[in-house]
């Protein structure tokens, strides 16, 4: 386990108690407001001392309350995007952004290339007052990022950025997750974020770890759906670039069968994961035809949960995956929906933006 | 202007500066230190430091004087330990005179400091050292430039101050004209003298200028880097 | 050579004009730090650079030589003072030393002084106001400077109608007339001691042997002092 | 018009220079970070004082350069809740949330009622320094609101709130843009919640207004996707609660036919608006038979519109309104669609979450 | 105790309480006014009252004094006025001294608020503005509360430069024991005397006893308020 967490702390009115191991990769940490996420990712960094605790990253030990140990802020090499930025009023852009770069003691990141993946390059002479709220955030990122960390930690960092923005910061985040061996973790209340980062999800809800694991296997348990939001619910899958398409179709072989995304920039081969969210599949008994959708799985019923609405949570089975899909009870009636039961299902083609669309290192 | 002053007038003038100067360029280092002891660490004797350096202010001024007299005089033991171990000499030099606006101002100093060291979020003190400064960079990358207007306003009073400053100085270091003779001196001494009013007034608005002059100076730097702090 | 002579304050206008004539005539130089009796006193104690010593006040004298600091054969009285009472501006008081003439002319107002037990002109006065039966009735109204020239001011500037200070003070400003003098048998008998220090040099002791000259003399007894009669 | 607003100012690098004008309900500024939203904000707070410019709302002028007008911020009665939370350190949550009511001309929104509905009961005697984000942007809102504004502005104001808390607040909004005569300017970078909540849609670019009018037009319009992101691209339809169904569908009349969606709360005959995404729009030539969707339009292809990816989008008419799909190049030529073309546009029930429903006031 | 301090001293340290009390308390309205002034304002003459307001720390405090009586005085304009017309007389009472307190210590309140107000969020006032709140109510809710560690601090060193304030007051008020004798004269008189140095030893302790306590207690009062508003 590259990270290991355990952490006791209490508050007027709110008590910590969380403990989660998590692989290399993102790990997110995800929950309501006041859920504890932000004490977590203060206590990792050192910020917050906790009662009780141990907290391991790839062997180093930065805290461990019974040994005594506790390793002070500016050795712990964490690159910390806060929730409120926290930018030093008194130097310019350039200097924010280059700050870490004075204590780092790894090889930092290009700093040509950082900025231009923000598109701060024209703020760089810049003081940090003036900055909009999304581009004081951008700066925060850089600067993190920066730092040559050991560790990342990132309490929302997207969340005041367009679609377009975070279009083009996640691919790079996801880059980071493979190609470096630095941990993240990641604080997001955005499902479709989680789902293409995470490689663990950590679900806190009043201080306590609701549910832990892989990232595939929680999105796709029908038991976390609650948490996650019905609306956000959607299962990932596996899978492997097969073939480009002249017209801009990518085919994905899954254990299922075939699916056809919008361009996926990776070459035959390579892995992916894909989010494909439950409301996006619809079902249907026999082999459609003439349909706009392109994607029509073979699959069999593997549960059935009824939510209090008029919405009916179906898990399939389609090959080694689980997909969910998420369908009215008049439908569900109409169709013979239960367990077992053999049907298609249909996915669109371009239910599956780029944002649902992960690349999987080695 | 020249004819305005007598040589020794001049002098005064001249030695003035020169001890305000040093004393508030002298006493910073240690000001800043201690405001930032006061203000953010916790020590045993804490409040005892505090007293201590609230002593100058509490004190009349001519306490103060005798009680320098009573340490850094020749016969006194830290002076003669100075003077023998370090070459220092005190008593009856401007060096002295500088002590004595040092001490005085000391307190003002080192309020400025403390309250603007108090005003710094520590968060961004924090998220310094996430990025890897230790304390005592982070202290000089962050803290200190945030506190900078602080230490503006500390030195400025201290300066002030050091220009006033009378009771302890002629007491500790006498009032030997071009060695210890400072303005304020000098006016006291033209105050001594019956109908000495108008050359008292006259050394009372040669001081009230070049203070001026200094504060102004101080305060546009001041403000400029107030401005730049905040990014305002 | 430089001589550096520390004098009590209230001998300013004389002893500079006679360090000038000494200047004049020998060619050698005279530094003159003025301050009050004690502050100087006590930096002597502490090792100060002074090499001849005029004190207002015969006590403090008298503990630098039972300190060992003076040379006693050097000490002689210097100058000897009147005391008088000084009337503001406008203010006519008829026989002021009459019994309850004073005390019922102030009213409400105060009469200036010297701190009256700490301050020579204070003690003198004090002595003399007692001798002559007015101490009881007038200790409330006194308003007490912390020297003789801020007494003597603040009946010239008439926010004191009288005052007590020395002739030399009341010859000195032209914005107070002498209401009265007082007996010299009223209070101890003023006297300014002169010294020098036990390492004085040669010049100094020059200067010394000068000022109880006739030379002197005549420039002290100008601004109003007494010269006491000396064995010769 | 219930506001106007008209506005030019230099700041180093960046000119806005924007003209609008929008009826009662809600304004949405949308655009990219650093186009000019905040700086609106301000102005129209009295925050900034522009180069020149005019500003009415509900016919009172809050700032004419021309006429040399210029209302101090505190008599124009703005509910800012800002991109920044601005909370008061040393005040108690429940004193900054009535501090507005001390200065209050209006007659207040219900305490207890903001409290509950923004879940801040538990935090009232709290200091706001040790408040999680969050919480901090759930008090800013209900200081906000709770001033009596006669204008309020919010810049992302649920940025950094949960899905599920999101859920609940939007709904307040919506009532507060029906039932109150408060204009509400919003700045927002959610698609779903800009088509949940806006009247009139203000598109920012670089300072300037790229696109502005009534939220249906511009959110329908093919033209204005490239700003919106294609993935979030979807039209607005309004419809009238035609009955409640025992399985929890509503049954919604649009003028091209029939609507089931998820339970909506609202009485028969009830006027809303519906959100219908493009990615969630399946196209087919035959009326399909057996799916588990039940929402299925004839329709007419007004429009349609090759992107630089494999997607196409489709404009459809459907009775007087109109519809947006996304399907692939391939999809629409193995299908022959063309302007003119007349095929079925299908919508899955459940793909209209209640996120994407508002009811409209009289 | 009571038998340490002779009830004349007694007197002295409950004078220089009451001076320091009201000095402080009375130069806290316009301390903070001007410091906001000096802070947030833009008008002209803002130089010239910046200079005004540090001239008692630049001017010896003997001419300080002096410039009060020749301004304040029973014979001067600004003190004939006051007379007159409000009745309030300066001169020889201990209000003088609390005035002499007051000015000398106003520009270190000046300099410590000011400070704080130019620490604090102008965006946390826009909020207030938006909400309603004209610009004296957003002072009071809002900039006062979280300057207030500021103003106590600016109080703080009032307190203290008053209980230590000797030379002005001495020139302006004069002494007079159970009026106008604060513990600084009583001080400074011990220490003009041979042998004083005990008693002045003692006064000096009951001195910092005093002014310590009340620093101690302030400085609880200032953490405890700095930590409220901080809420940290
Ligand atoms: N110093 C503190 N004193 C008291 N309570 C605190 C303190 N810090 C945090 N809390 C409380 O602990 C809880 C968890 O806070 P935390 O900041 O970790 O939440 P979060 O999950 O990050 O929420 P959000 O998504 O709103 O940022 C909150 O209810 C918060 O009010
Ligand atoms: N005082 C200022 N001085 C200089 N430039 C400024 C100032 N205020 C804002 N700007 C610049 O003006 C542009 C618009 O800023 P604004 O805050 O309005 O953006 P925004 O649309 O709110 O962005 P975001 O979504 O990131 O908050 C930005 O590029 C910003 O850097
Ligand atoms: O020597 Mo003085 O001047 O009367 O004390
Ligand atoms: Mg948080
Ligand atoms: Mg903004």
């Amino acid at each position: 386990m590259t990270l290991s967490v355990r952490l006791a702390h209490d508050f007027p009115g709110f008590a910590l108690d969380v403990a989660f191991d998590a692989p290399p990769g993102v790990t997110v940490l995800f929950g309501r407001s006041g859920s504890g996420k932000t004490t977590v990712a203060n206590a990792v960094a050192g910020l917050l001392r906790p009662r009780a605790g141990r907290v391991a990253v790839n062997g180093a030990v930065l805290l461990d309350t019974e040994a005594g140990r506790f390793l002070p802020p500016h050795r712990r090499r964490v690159g910390y995007v806060f929730q409120q930025d926290r930018l030093f009023p008194h130097l310019s852009v350039a200097r924010n952004l280059k700050y870490g770069r004075l204590f780092a003691r790894g090889t930092p990141e290009d700093f040509g290339h950082v900025v231009a993946l923000l598109g701060i390059g024209d703020l760089l002479r810049r003081r940090t007052a003036d900055l909009s709220g999304g581009e004081r955030q951008r700066v925060a990122i850089g600067r993190a990022l920066l730092s040559a960390p050991q560790l990342l930690l990132m309490d929302e960092p997207l969340a005041a950025l367009d679609d377009p923005r975070k279009a083009e910061i996640l691919p790079y985040l996801e880059r980071l997750r493979d190609e470096t061996r630095v941990p993240l973790i990641y604080v997001s209340h955005s499902v479709p974020e989680v789902a293409r980062l995470a490689t663990t999800v950590v679900m806190l809800d009043a201080g306590r770890v609701q549910r832990a694991g892989p990232a595939a296997e929680i999105l796709s348990d029908i038991g976390a759906i609650p948490t996650l939001g019905v609306a956000d619910a959607g299962a990932v899958l596996t899978g492997r670039v097969a073939r480009q398409h002249d017209d801009g179709l990518t085919e994905i072989a899954v254990s299922g069968g075939v699916l056809y995304l919008p361009m996926v920039d990776a070459p035959p081969g390579a892995q992916i994961r894909i989010r494909i969210e439950a409301r996006d599949v619809i079902l249907s008994r026999a082999r459609p035809e003439g349909l706009s959708a392109l994607n029509i799985l073979p699959a069999t019923v593997a549960a059935v949960r009824e939510g209090e609405g008029p919405g009916v949570m179906v898990q399939l089975r389609a090959g080694q995956d689980l997909l969910l899909a998420r369908i009215t009870r008049r439908s569900a009636r109409a169709l013979g929906i239960g367990e077992g039961v053999d049907c298609f299902g249909i996915v669109k083609t371009v239910a599956v933006t780029r944002q649902n669309v992960g690349l999987i290192g080695d | 202007m020249s004819g305005w002053l007598s040589p020794e007038e001049w002098d005064a003038v001249a030695l003035s500066l020169r001890v305000a100067f040093w004393a508030t360029l002298v006493s910073l280092p240690p000001g800043i230190l201690v405001a930032h002891a006061l203000a953010r660490w916790r020590f045993p004797g804490r409040q005892l430091l505090n007293g201590l350096v609230h002593l100058p202010l509490i004190l009349p001024p001519v306490a103060t004087g005798y009680l320098l007299l009573a340490t850094f005089g020749r016969r006194a033991p830290v002076g003669q330990f100075l003077e023998q171990t370090l070459g220092i000499v005190f008593a009856f030099r401007w060096t002295g005179a500088a002590l004595a606006a040092g001490i005085m101002a000391f307190p003002l100093m080192v309020r400025a400091i403390r309250l603007a060291i108090e005003a710094v979020d520590p968060r961004l003190e924090q998220a310094a050292a996430t990025l890897g400064a230790a304390r005592p960079l982070v202290f000089l990358t962050v803290t200190l430039p945030l506190i900078l207007p602080g230490v503006i306003v500390g030195a400025i009073l201290a300066f002030a101050k050091a220009m006033g400053e009378f009771g302890a100085t002629i007491t500790f270091v006498s009032n030997i004209p071009g060695q210890t003779q400072t303005l304020p001196s000098a006016i006291y001494a033209f105050l001594q003298v019956p109908g000495g009013e108008a050359s008292a007034l006259r050394l009372v608005l040669v001081s009230v200028a070049v203070a001026m002059g200094a504060l102004l100076l101080s305060e546009l730097v001041a403000t400029r880097v107030a401005r730049w702090i905040a990014g305002r | 050579g430089t001589v550096t002579v520390f004098a009590a304050a209230s001998t300013r206008e004389a002893l500079d004009r006679a360090a000038e004539a000494w200047e004049a005539e020998t060619g050698h130089e005279v530094v003159l730090s003025y301050a009050g009796s004690s502050a100087l006193a006590r930096q002597i104690q502490q090792g100060a650079p002074a090499q001849l010593f005029l004190s207002a006040n015969a006590d403090w004298m008298d503990v630098l030589q039972d300190e060992g600091l003076i040379d006693p054969d050097t000490r002689s009285d210097l100058l000897g003072n009147r005391l008088v009472l000084i009337a503001a501006p406008g203010a006519v008081l008829p026989d002021p030393l009459a019994p309850g003439a004073l005390a019922r002319a102030l009213d409400d107002e105060r009469l200036a002084m010297a701190l009256v037990d700490a301050v020579p002109a204070g003690i003198y006065g004090k002595a003399a106001l007692a001798h002559l039966g007015l101490w009881d009735a007038l200790a409330p109204k006194v308003a007490q400077a912390d020297n003789v020239r801020a007494a003597l001011a603040l009946v010239a500037r008439g926010e004191a109608p009288f005052g007590v200070v020395y002739a030399t003070d009341a010859a000195a400003e032209p914005a107070v007339t002498v209401a009265a003098r007082f007996p010299p048998d009223s209070h101890p008998p003023i006297r300014y001691p002169l010294a020098a220090m036990r390492d004085a040099g040669p010049e100094a002791r020059a200067l010394l042997r000068w000022l109880n000259g006739p030379q002197a003399a005549a420039i002290f007894r100008d601004h109003g002092f007494t010269v006491p009669d000396r064995a010769p």
